[in-house]
């Protein structure tokens, strides 16, 4: 029998007061996939974070083909691990090429030899399949084409064990089939893998073992073969899980119109119109990159539009939308893509952010009544089951589902006419993800317009009363509540552009 | 493994099972971290009540605090610029110098009135122009800043003559600068007050927490639905507002006033702000804090003289001093921290 | 197996122009260059000695730019080095002092020797305790500008080989200066350190993603620390070379560089929070104001109203930035489109 | 190397307005303050005013005591050939490096308010302005006068640190004090930045370091200091008649001073005097009345002030 080429032994490792990873023990096989799952928190992320030397355990040992190896980032990428962030970790002005190597510039003598640089790196995206300008920067690719640079640098460095912590979060269907038979292809060729994330059903798909972690702690290290999806959530919930993801909302009326946003047309948006009533789901499905994003922000005048019309209907008031502060004046309320870099301000208190688009309202003089925010935050944040409810702890403290019931919970106090999500629940755990769900829909039962944004396609189909799908910046078709399925939005979206899906 | 424990004021209530937060201990060492200044401060003092002859006399609490209000009280101002993640503003420099001519030179030719509402008018107007760069524009502040220094001393130097201007020996300018409250120079009150007054705004008011709230995360509090650029304008407009009362102080405790006189108001104030734990990149930072740090920067510089150190060590103990400071903090921080 | 391209996300550049534009776009330097080009327009309208007496007006480059040549070397990575100033100061005191007592050699070796002494304190703090890099060197700014008064007894110190000082001051190569010459060196070391050595290279990693340069094995802290020695040095030596071209220390030179430096590099388009900017960006943000200063002296213009011109070009320089008028725009641009539509309705 | 018959470079304006063809000549000054400072907004117009009667073109340059930016200055000025070149050093060590490349090209140079070093002396044409040294000395002059025999401690406050008129006059004042009445002890010294508040500032609390019963007098490096000397004992309720008080300058701020008794005495120093001859002088170089190697000296008058003459009008006040 092969032994593991990684071996991680007993690692703890706490911030504060938390227990992070407490005693856990993996290894992997090569030629192994290996899926770590869990909860928000779960302390995957710092469990790959000390296999790859960049965070340091308080007790606990890696071990490379039985080999004790020193803990730094550079002694990790020295014995074969590679691993690729969760939360990218490029830099953003220098090209493709260099973030491939990074740190492994080839050299000779301190020059860089930057002509056998830019080799390796083509040959490196030629492996993985990915066709990018070798010298464009960072920051004007699209997050997905980042993410599979990331990808490229791992895979450059010739690992014997890949890292990947949730690479598929910010993937299409079509890219997320491309990813997984490429790390299958990786594995065949005896690398060993190991794979997070919150997908289920591709960890079934593609992987041989299965490491379930519940708050720091190891539940579970099973072959997949004895596990079954509903098993694997029991165990990382940690309860029984009674839910249907697949339940539609049922075909209902709606009131009247709330949304009119007529000839949309701004960087990546084509030229769109878009409706939506009182009490009605519209759901944009699209590809990473379709310009959904954008068309959103369009509308609501976050960003700038070059031309179109968008009218908001509230209390049988019509507006014009002329910018965003006038769309939050209308009613609106937007839930970002980015929580923590456009949601939340972390450093600061659960009850401060609530407060933040409610001053007017909560604060009237403009002199903050300490008793009164804390008393409105505490009520939200109970409406939106944040666990725990404490205000006057920083939003950074709670985990990824939380924080983003705290951003929802902060719009709730304008009793929002049109509510705006885009990926409500990229990188939340199923517990939470439920939660949302439950919380967008009893709003648009209590008479919100709600537009919603979702790469996430059961949970687009769960929501939706109606789904324009978005290419190139242009709707690409619609389909009613009882049209849709996985295959019809996906097949709009793809449209011909998709090549071997 | 911090040993050490201090009751919270706040107290939590219970822990929900659900979660797995703790709130973080606060050992001995973090609260020296967090206090450090406060601990300096008080180091200071003793010492120099103790071996320094003279420190401890009315007269001698006076001079520091004449030392301390017309920079303290630019520096109190700039917190708000600094807090929003700008920086500083180097145009104070210019902004204190004009509204301490003006003072002078506008009241010994009309009245204090038409002094007071031209000096006015000028602190809007650099708030306006560096706010408006700054927030609308989005221009780095530092060469924002830097460029107003330049146009407002060229205007004041162009418009004034240049010339040192003083004011009638018993005028109400001179008597303000000469009077005092017990031991306190009227600048002092000031002093006190714009502490008091700025406090006050920045935490207890909404576009205090605005101020803030920008500091930590601009796009979030754009995206909650405010006006940033209405933000940034509010925090120049707060420095411009301190930098007038600076010059005006300044101007009335010598009863003069001349282009140059608030040269190295930059970063001297930047320097008090940031002993006081402010950071410079915005979101965290504090007005009583910024008083600390320019109590400690004039009592310092105060006791240089009394001890008779030449102008070059000075300069050298307060640098010094300065990255002591903050190397303690930073330490302290990082021992709270593991 | 290889297989075909799979997956092409996003669009590249096609044709002649759309690759000239993704060019352009990848550069840092666009507005200085405009900027530098309206300038030097102007210049050769109204004020022609600017160019006819290049090498002076270089040598006012030179002035300006070098120390700002070795800042960039920081801001690349996302610090700031407020002390450049008086280690300008205190290096050409300790120059002129040691060679008065020693020679020339020793003077130079003393004052290099204190820049790099500097570099590494300013180093150790920001890389090693971890104090921001602002506040480090602010503290070091007043210790440094004390210490210069300190070793040269509050007066200015006259280098005994005068001869020597008049003598470097003197054309070297053509009507080229030694300062011109060493500038143009530095440049051209610094340049291709950031570009084609290793170390250099990742400055920008550091600076655009600390943690990211952090976790793919680049020594961050070693590169902080090499950043600093590059501005420390670059310091001292234009310490150096002020003190022996004017054949005397001055414990107050250097008054008006901190400020010319920012305002060279940042006209230069190198972002002050670091990961963005580049050593040519500095080069001509530092010529653009060299010339602007040189052609405003000769024009004879009253000096507060200069005073004003330079303020005003800066205050312009700023706001034109592409990224402030697009900012200033599109909400213009959505505003007109809205009230446009109030108006048809 | 006076310029007798050559036109001017730009001509074209000047002279076709003019009726007679008068003589233009292009002059560089090389200042190292204007209008940022008290001095310089009285000196710059008196230079400018002679200069239009005069028929000089004059091109002003203020190099905020940056020894290295008048240097760049200097070389523009080199390489803009005008006829002559008035220098304020800004750094009195740092100029020979100007006066050589000035020399070199044919160029006369004037030195104004702070002569050079008796080394540099030969490259120049002369120098007009006051002693800064004999100032120092006329200063402790009045004040040995005024102490006798009685030892008497005091404490002394210079300019800016490192400024070469501070230096000059500390060093004319201290040696003076050293050789003529070694009975005045100087109890400690600081550096201001030659504003009032700086110095009111820095008095208050020296006065504090050495006590106030231990001084019997304050030397003040010029009026504005000295008032903030005054203000700073008059602060602590004494009379500033009673102690021995010296300054330089005469100034609008000193001069009532003086007449009210609480300044003793101090040096006229008229800016706009200095302003002014130094524009003649070059004046005088340009039109050959001054030849290559025989050095002018204009001294300003170094009038000592005391109560009996201050209100005289040959000592008003100008800046
Ligand atoms: N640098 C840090 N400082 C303090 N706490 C941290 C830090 N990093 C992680 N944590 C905490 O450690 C716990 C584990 O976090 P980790 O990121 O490993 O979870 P995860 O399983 O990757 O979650 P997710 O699915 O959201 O990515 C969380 O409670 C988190 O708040
Ligand atoms: N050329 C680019 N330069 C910088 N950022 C880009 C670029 N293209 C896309 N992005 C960013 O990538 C993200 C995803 O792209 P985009 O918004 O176009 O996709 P989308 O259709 O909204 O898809 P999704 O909402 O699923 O992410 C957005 O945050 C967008 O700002
Ligand atoms: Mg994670
Ligand atoms: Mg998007």
């Amino acid at each position: 029998m092969t032994s593991p080429v990684i071996e991680a032994r007993n690692i703890v490792k706490s911030f504060g007061g938390v227990r992070a990873v407490d005693d856990v023990s993996v290894s992997v096989m090569p030629g192994e996939i290996h899926a770590v799952i869990g909860e928000n928190g779960a302390g995957k992320s710092t469990l790959m974070r000390i296999l790859a030397g960049v965070e340091t355990p308080d007790s606990g040992s890696v071990r490379i083909d039985g080999k004790e190896i020193e803990n730094s980032a550079k002694a990790s990428i020295d014995a074969g691990i590679s691993l690729v962030h969760q939360e990218l970790s490029l830099i953003p002005e220098m090209t493709v090429a260099e973030n491939i190597m990074l740190g492994a510039f080839p050299t000779n003598g301190g020059w860089t030899k930057t002509k056998e640089m830019k080799k390796i790196a083509a040959d490196t995206l030629k492996e993985i399949g990915v066709e990018v300008d070798l010298d464009e920067r960072i920051s004007r690719l699209s997050v997905a084409l980042r993410q599979f640079v990331e990808i490229a640098r791992a895979v450059a460095r010739k690992p014997k064990v890949l890292i990947l912590d949730e690479p598929t979060a910010t993937l299409t269907p079509a890219e997320t089939d491309y990813l997984l038979s490429m790390l299958q292809r990786l594995a065949s060729q005896g690398l060993a893998i190991i794979y997070i994330s919150h997908r289920i059903p591709e960890v079934f798909k593609i992987c041989n073992k299965v490491t379930i972690l519940r708050d720091g702690k190891l539940v579970t290290n099973d072959s997949i073969g004895d596990l079954t999806p509903d098993k694997v959530i029991d165990q990382m919930v940690g309860r029984e899980l009674h839910l249907d993801l697949t339940q539609r909302r049922p075909a209902r009326e709606f009131g009247e119109l709330v949304l009119s946003a007529k000839g949309i047309k701004a960087p990546k948006v084509n030229g769109i119109d878009l409706e939506v009533s009182k009490g009605q789901i519209v759901g944009l499905g699209g590809l990473v990159g379709a310009g959904r994003t954008e068309l959103l922000r369009a509308i609501i005048g976050a960003d700038p539009r070059s031309a179109g019309r968008v009218t908001i209907t509230s209390n049988g008031k019509k507006r014009v939308i002329t910018g965003y502060l006038s769309a939050i004046k209308a009613g609106v309320a937007y839930v970002p893509e980015e929580r923590r870099t456009d949601g939340l301000a972390l450093t600061m208190t659960v009850a401060e952010n609530i407060f933040l688009p409610n001053r007017k309202e909560v604060s009237p003089t403009g002199v903050m009544p300490k008793g009164k925010i804390a008393a409105f935050a505490k009520d939200l944040s109970e409406k939106v089951n944040l666990r725990p409810p404490e205000v006057t702890r920083e939003a950074g403290q709670y985990s990824g589902g939380n924080q983003q019931k705290i951003v929802i919970a902060k719009w709730l106090g304008r009793k929002p006419s049109f509510i705006v999500l885009d990926e409500p629940t990229r990188g939340v755990d199923v517990g939470a993800k439920a939660e949302i769900h439950k919380l967008v829909k009893e709003l648009a039962d209590e008479g919100a317009a709600v537009l919603v944004i979702s790469s996430d396609l059961p949970e687009l189909l769960e929501l939706s009363d109606l789904i324009h799908v978005v290419r190139d910046g242009k709707i690409a078709g619609t389909l009613t509540g009882a049209e849709a399925t996985e295959k019809s939005v996906m097949s709009l979206a793809a449209g011909e552009k998709l090549v071997g899906a | 493994m911090a040993k050490e424990t201090f009751t919270e004021s706040m107290t939590v209530a219970k822990e929900p099972q659900d979660s797995k937060i703790t709130k973080p201990k606060t050992s001995f060492i973090g609260f020296i971290a967090d206090k450090g200044i406060f601990v300096f401060t008080g180091i200071l003092v003793l010492i120099a009540v103790l071996f320094v002859d003279g420190f401890a006399s009315l007269q001698n609490v006076t001079d520091v605090f004449h030392r301390a209000a017309p920079i303290g009280i630019v520096a109190l101002g700039m917190t708000f610029v600094v807090i929003t993640g700008n920086y500083l503003d180097l145009s104070v420099v210019a902004q204190a110098a004009a509204a301490g001519v003006i003072l002078i030179a506008v009241s010994n030719a009309y009245n204090l009135i038409i002094a007071f509402a031209v000096a006015f008018v000028v602190a809007i107007i650099f708030a306006l122009v560096n706010g408006i760069a700054v927030g609308y524009f989005k221009a780095n502040a530092v060469i924002v800043t830097l460029a107003t220094t330049y146009i407002g001393l060229g205007l004041l130097r162009l418009l004034s003559g240049g010339s040192q201007v003083f004011g009638p020996a018993d005028g109400p300018i001179a008597t303000f600068g000469t009077s005092k409250l017990g031991p306190f120079p009227y600048s002092a009150v000031v002093l006190v007050a714009v502490t008091l007054i700025l406090t006050f705004v920045l935490t207890r008011t909404n576009f205090g927490f605005l101020i803030r709230s920008f500091g930590v995360n601009i796009s979030a509090t754009r995206l909650a639905g405010t006006n940033t650029g209405l933000i940034v304008i509010g925090a120049f407009m707060v420095t411009s507002m301190a930098a007038m009362f600076a010059g005006f102080v300044l101007a009335a405790f010598s009863n003069t006033a001349v282009s140059n006189m608030a040269t190295g108001f930059d970063f001297q104030a930047l320097a008090a702000i940031i002993v006081g734990g402010t950071s410079v990149f915005g979101g965290k930072g504090s007005v009583p804090r910024t008083l600390l740090g320019v109590v400690f920067v004039s009592i310092l510089s105060n006791v240089l003289v009394l001890v008779q150190v030449s102008y070059g060590f000075q300069q050298v103990a307060i640098g010094s001093l300065i990255v002591l400071a903050v190397t303690v903090d930073a330490l302290g921080r990082r021992v709270s921290k593991k | 197996m290889t297989n075909q391209t799979v997956i092409k996300v996003g669009s590249t550049a096609t044709g002649f122009w759309g690759k000239f534009r993704s060019v352009l776009a990848r550069r840092t330097e666009g507005r200085a260059v405009v900027l530098f080009a309206i300038i030097a327009t102007f210049v050769t309208v109204s004020q022609p000695l600017v160019f006819t007496a290049y090498q002076v007006t270089l040598g006012r480059i030179a002035l300006i730019g070098l120390v700002a040549l070795g800042l960039t070397a920081v801001i690349l990575m996302g610090e700031l080095d407020l002390s450049v100033a008086s280690t300008l100061a205190v290096s050409g005191v300790i120059a002129v002092t040691v060679a008065n007592q020693t020679n020339m050699a020793i003077g130079v070796l003393a004052a290099l020797a204190a820049g790099v002494v500097v570099s590494l304190i300013n180093a150790f703090f920001v890389a090693i305790v971890g104090i921001n890099s602002f506040i480090a060197t602010l503290g070091m700014l007043f210790a440094l500008r004390g210490m210069a008064f300190v070793i040269s007894d509050e007066a200015p110190v006259k280098l005994q080989n005068t001869d020597l000082g008049i003598a470097f001051g003197q054309p070297l190569l053509g009507p080229l200066t030694p300062r011109i010459l060493i500038f143009f060196l530095i440049f051209i070391a610094i340049q291709i350190f950031v570009s084609r050595v290793k170390a250099g290279r990742e400055f920008l990693a550091v600076g655009g993603n600390r943690q990211a340069a952090y976790d793919a094995g680049i020594p961050v802290k070693r590169r902080i620390f090499t950043g600093f020695i590059i501005s420390g040095v670059v310091a001292a030596i234009a310490g150096i070379i002020n003190a022996v071209e004017r054949t005397s220390a001055d414990p107050t030179s250097g008054s008006t560089v901190l400020l010319a430096s920012f305002a060279a590099a940042i006209i230069g388009g190198n972002y002050l929070k670091g990961g963005k900017g580049s050593i040519i960006g500095t080069l001509i943000g530092a010529a653009s104001l060299g010339m602007l200063q040189v052609a405003l002296t000769i024009s004879g213009v009253q000096i507060p109203i200069q005073e004003i011109f330079i303020g005003g070009i800066l205050l312009i320089a700023v706001i034109t930035d592409p990224s402030s008028l697009r900012a200033v725009w599109g909400s213009l641009s959505t505003t007109f489109q809205g009230i446009k539509n109030s108006l048809a309705k | 190397a006076a310029a007798e018959e050559e036109t001017t470079t730009d001509a074209g304006s000047t002279t076709d307005s003019t009726e007679e063809v008068a003589e233009t000549y292009e002059v560089y000054a090389l200042l190292p303050q204007g209008s940022d400072q008290a001095y310089g907004t009285f000196y710059v117009p008196a230079m400018e005013a002679a200069a239009a009667e005069l028929g000089i073109n004059l091109t002003i340059t203020n190099s905020q005591y940056d020894g290295d930016k008048q240097a760049s200055e200097c070389e523009i000025a080199v390489a803009a050939k005008p006829d002559g070149i008035i220098l304020w050093p800004a750094v009195g060590d740092s100029v020979r490096p100007c006066l050589e490349a000035a020399a070199a090209a044919g160029i006369p140079v004037t030195v104004t308010n702070s002569d050079l070093f008796d080394a540099d002396k030969a490259l120049s044409f002369g120098y007009s302005g006051p002693d800064t040294y004999g100032q120092g000395v006329s200063s402790a002059e009045i004040m040995c006068e005024l102490v006798g025999d009685t030892p008497v401690n005091i404490i002394q406050l210079n300019g800016a640190p490192g400024n070469a008129t501070a230096i000059d006059r500390d060093n004319g004042f201290t040696d003076t004090v050293a050789a003529n009445c070694p009975n005045v002890t100087i109890l400690q010294e600081e550096s201001t930045d030659w504003t009032k508040a700086t110095a009111q500032q820095v008095a208050s609390e020296m006065i504090t370091a050495q006590g106030i019963d231990n001084i019997g007098g304050i030397y003040a490096a010029d009026d504005s200091i000295a008032a903030g000397a005054i203000a700073a004992l008059e602060a602590r309720g004494v009379v500033a008649a009673d102690y021995f008080i010296t300054s330089i300058g005469n100034t609008f701020l000193g001069n009532p001073l003086v007449i009210a008794g609480s300044l003793d005495g101090t040096v006229f120093q008229s800016s706009s005097w200095d302003g002014d001859n130094a524009t003649r002088l070059m004046y005088a170089v340009l039109t050959g009345e001054i030849a290559a190697g025989e050095r002018e000296v204009r001294f300003m008058p170094s009038v000592k002030v005391t109560a009996g003459n201050a209100s005289d009008a040959d000592v008003a006040p100008e800046w």
